[in-house]
């Protein structure tokens, strides 16, 4: 099955309905090891985007996912600014003038986006940030895809690994972002932009389930 | 949520507008992006000086702008660093052929933005350099973690390089003393009270009646340790302890002492702490040649305060006399 | 109670010590009788000026020593005005041979205290003069009451009268001057939050999270009627009509607009109020041509602000420009 | 019966532990409808003057008093400074050089004191002040002893009277002092002033019962 510019937009719309809805919560979880705002950076930023939709509805998937990148940059400020910013851009540049894509330019987009991250972050994995979301979820996509699972099944896969993935930030002690400014007490706490990562992640597999 | 504001989301812009009302004097404010600006910028044939980083910690940046001081700040929504459009559109407007120097905090998302900034003001072919502040004793350093914050030390910084750059000190030479007072500076802050982001609308954390965060930035995160409430004089020594452990000060080294409030803490209570931080260091032998007493930066309300340590010498003894004029840092003019 | 002190009954003297140290070069504190005076008093051939109150204020009035405005300032205990020793003993200390200015703020215990104090320097060969301060529209005034308190006129008040006598204005000149601004000034002041007076250790009184005191004074005492706590436009609002309806401005008056912190109010929010104000003052064809921001006459950690207008003419204008070298106001030095 | 320099001693020593017990009481009663200080107020200025009682031990009861009365004017502060202050201060004078005082001459100081403090705080009875309490305890006095009452029963009316007075300030809507600020809302409240005077009155009659 085949991605269209149309499901992308779809995807961005409920992406930016589900961060107003879950705002306070991802504030929240900010506030115990952040500086309460994770929720309100993103909700600003995707209020954005949906502003911009409009003119690049007819653009291809490129085009739009650059425009996210670009906005995000933009508008939202902090760490979380950039960093989903550089993915989407990333992401963009990965399918480039492309108004449809397979599974496998779906993979190959959000792997250029977690290299994004970590190049913007200098981060890796262990450090309690979204990276421990997003890296597990784009490993788990891959291998699903190489061992022939159909994409729906495939992304299922990738979203779990994507949950358990932000749920074992929960144990980590963080070495970056605010949280690491906490030391020892930044153990017992989920990670925000891991969450909002998942977030994402699930809107995605909606949107292919619906596909 | 007590506070004297309008929409929680108009609170960055309304303060501004008041900013710029209260002191067009001195500053112009440029709405999106958000940046508050000298009136005389850009000031040709100077190294241009920005800062920048979220709202909430008022003075700082925007108080600061002005001739001797910063040419520009970029503020950012409450807590939350500014976005590279406004950094690269203040390089833009304060840069006098001279180069332009960005002042920025060791905090993650400020690094990322300031370097998108860099990274399209240098493609524009504006030469930029930046310093890097992070005094926060209480963040253990390491090269493998997000490192030590950026906090008291930055308003001396700004003020100091502000005087040389003002003085004709080319970017290179500007960028050296920067990197020096950031290298002789060091801070450690602590709370009595949490302090609440207007969008959040609750206190960031709760803290009993009879306790108090130690060793906590700018930004309303909690600390690294929390502790029963104590005296004056233990809470001093409980902040200038591990200053002094990471500075290795000498007996008859002259510093600047500077008795930071968080913003929520009246300055009776600020002198006697600078009362108790006089007796610590002339136990040590250590001169203080010139002082700051006040709430420069701070966290929205939050009750506490920041002792900031800087060693002097004659070149930065000389820059900090030097005249300034702006909004919240004024003499000599 | 959280506050960063050691015993409540040291708080002031403690406080007084810190600043001795911090402000070193421009005043001298003498302690029992306690009081804060320029380093070089008594000026010769030159009108001193005093004023005093309970501390609690900072920072008036000890702040506000120094060239171009106060000669001397005696801080009582907290919310205590001060004994008639220290404004004797400060009387004395800045006479410079023309003739002393007590200002004096209108609360019973202040009058009373100063009283005592002029009647002994008379009894010494001393010519004092008086003024007393009572700008605070939200007290209703009378013949047979205590009648109006003062306010944040007195801190508008102290640096155009202290400018008039560096000027070489005589006691009766300066005498002039301080009644006029007195009666050509208003204030109105709010209260988010109670504070705490150190050795009481609870809040003076209680507000619920949903209310506010309008019409407050400076000792943490309840104002004349509490409400749902509102927007800083609302709050502008309360605060400035009765200040309007008070001093009957025409359209084209120029006025001094000042937003004073009660202490625990941050900046941010101070420069919404000057916003909300600026907006109300336009809408009256009022200019505010002179602006003061900032927390200098305060109730402890109370959160909350007051609204000044005085009415400027090219005398007070003039004054107000004129240079002022204090810890806590300082310009053209 | 006759009151001895002794008994004006014990009166001010009983006076001031009586005041430092019940500092914080008085210390409330003022933040309801003042700011709190009139309990340490008077417990600063009579720790004081406990401190410099040796010194005019063998001085004569008008030399006791002035000492009071100087004594808190240069220590309380506040209203209650100078208002104390000037009562005792007058007293002092009314019964200058004497080392013994009958009914009639106590009575004679205490109006003296009276008269004061209103010219000091240019105050009449009514405007829920200390006023209130000392004016009709004074004139209790008078009555009793014009009405040949020994002294301790003309002392019992005098502080019955007193603490009428001190009662009756409750429903009073103040005029003068702090409490007039509040307008309205000082109703309801009773004057720590008046309270203080009613203490004093108190210790009085103790003293003059162990007599
Ligand atoms: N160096 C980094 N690499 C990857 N992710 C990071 C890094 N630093 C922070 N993050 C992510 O950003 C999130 C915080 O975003 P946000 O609260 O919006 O920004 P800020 O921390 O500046 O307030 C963290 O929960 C973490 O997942
Ligand atoms: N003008 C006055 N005449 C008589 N008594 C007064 C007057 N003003 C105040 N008082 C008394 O003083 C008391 C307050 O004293 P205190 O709290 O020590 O001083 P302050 O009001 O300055 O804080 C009031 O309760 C009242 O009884
Ligand atoms: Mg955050
Ligand atoms: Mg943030
Ligand atoms: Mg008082
Ligand atoms: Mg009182």
């Amino acid at each position: 099955m085949q991605i269209t510019a149309q499901h992308v937009i779809t995807f961005l719309e409920t992406v930016a309905a589900r961060i107003k809805e879950r705002r306070d919560e991802l504030t929240q979880l900010d506030s115990a090891i952040g500086d309460a705002d994770h929720g309100v950076n993103l909700d600003r930023g995707f209020t954005t985007v949906l502003a911009k939709l409009p003119t690049v509805a007819d653009k291809d998937i490129g085009a739009i996912l650059k425009t996210v990148g670009t906005t995000l940059v933009s508008t939202v400020g902090g760490a979380s600014g950039p960093l989903y910013g550089t993915a989407f851009l990333r992401a963009g540049m990965a399918v480039a003038d492309r108004f449809e894509l397979g599974p496998d330019d779906v993979a190959a987009a959000l792997e250029a986006a977690l290299e994004g991250i970590q190049a913007r972050g200098k981060s890796t994995r262990g450090e309690k940030t979204m990276i421990d979301a997003i890296g597990p979820g784009v490993d788990a996509l891959k291998a699903a895809l190489a061992a022939g699972d159909d994409f729906v099944i495939a992304l299922r896969k990738s979203v779990a690994a994507c949950e358990a993935g932000m749920q074992a930030t929960i144990p980590m002690l963080a070495t970056k972002g605010r949280a690491s400014y906490l030391g020892e007490r930044s153990i017992g706490h989920q990670d925000p932009g891991a969450t909002s990562a998942h977030l994402m992640a699930t809107v995605m597999l909606e949107v292919v389930e619906k596909a | 949520m007590k506070k004297l504001i309008n929409n929680p989301e108009d609170v960055v812009k309304e303060s501004l507008q008041g900013v710029a009302l209260a002191h067009a004097d001195l500053v112009k404010v440029h709405y999106d992006p958000d940046f508050v600006v000298r009136t005389d910028a850009p000031v040709q044939g100077k190294v241009g000086i920005i800062s920048g980083g979220g709202s909430g910690h008022e003075p700082m940046h925007g108080g600061f702008v002005g001739k001797g001081m910063l040419d520009a700040a970029c503020p950012g929504a409450v807590f939350t660093s500014p976005v590279p459009d406004q950094m690269l559109a203040a390089t833009k407007a304060v840069d006098g052929g001279k180069g332009v120097l960005h002042i920025v905090k060791n905090y993650t998302g400020d690094i990322m933005n300031f370097e998108i900034a860099a990274e399209l003001a240098a493609a524009e072919g504006i030469e930029v350099a930046v310093v890097v502040t992070n005094d926060d004793v209480a963040v253990k350093d390491s090269l493998y973690t997000a490192g030590r914050r950026g906090v008291g030390v930055t308003v001396l910084l700004e003020k100091i390089v502000g005087a040389a750059a003002e003085g004709g000190a080319d970017l290179a030479e500007v960028k050296r003393i920067a990197e020096k007072v950031n290298a002789q500076g060091r801070s450690m802050g602590m709370a009595l009270t949490s302090c609440t982001v207007p969008h959040a609308g609750k206190p960031t954390f709760e803290l009993p009646d009879d306790e108090m965060e130690i060793g906590i930035g700018i930004h309303g995160e909690p600390g690294r340790r929390r502790v029963k409430i104590a005296s004056a004089a233990e809470v001093a020594t409980m902040l200038a302890d591990p200053i002094l452990e990471d500075m290795h000060l000498q007996s008859g080294d002259n510093v600047l002492a500077f008795v930071n409030g968080m913003g929520g803490t009246p300055q009776i209570e600020l002198y006697v702490m600078y009362n108790e931080l006089a007796k610590i260091l002339q136990g040590k032998g250590v001169n203080i040649t010139r002082n700051l007493v006040g709430s420069y930066i701070t966290s929205l309300e939050m009750a506490g305060c920041s002792f900031t340590l800087l060693k002097l010498d004659d070149e930065l003894t000389s820059l900090w006399d030097a005249p300034v004029l702006t909004p919240a840092l004024r003499w000599g003019a």
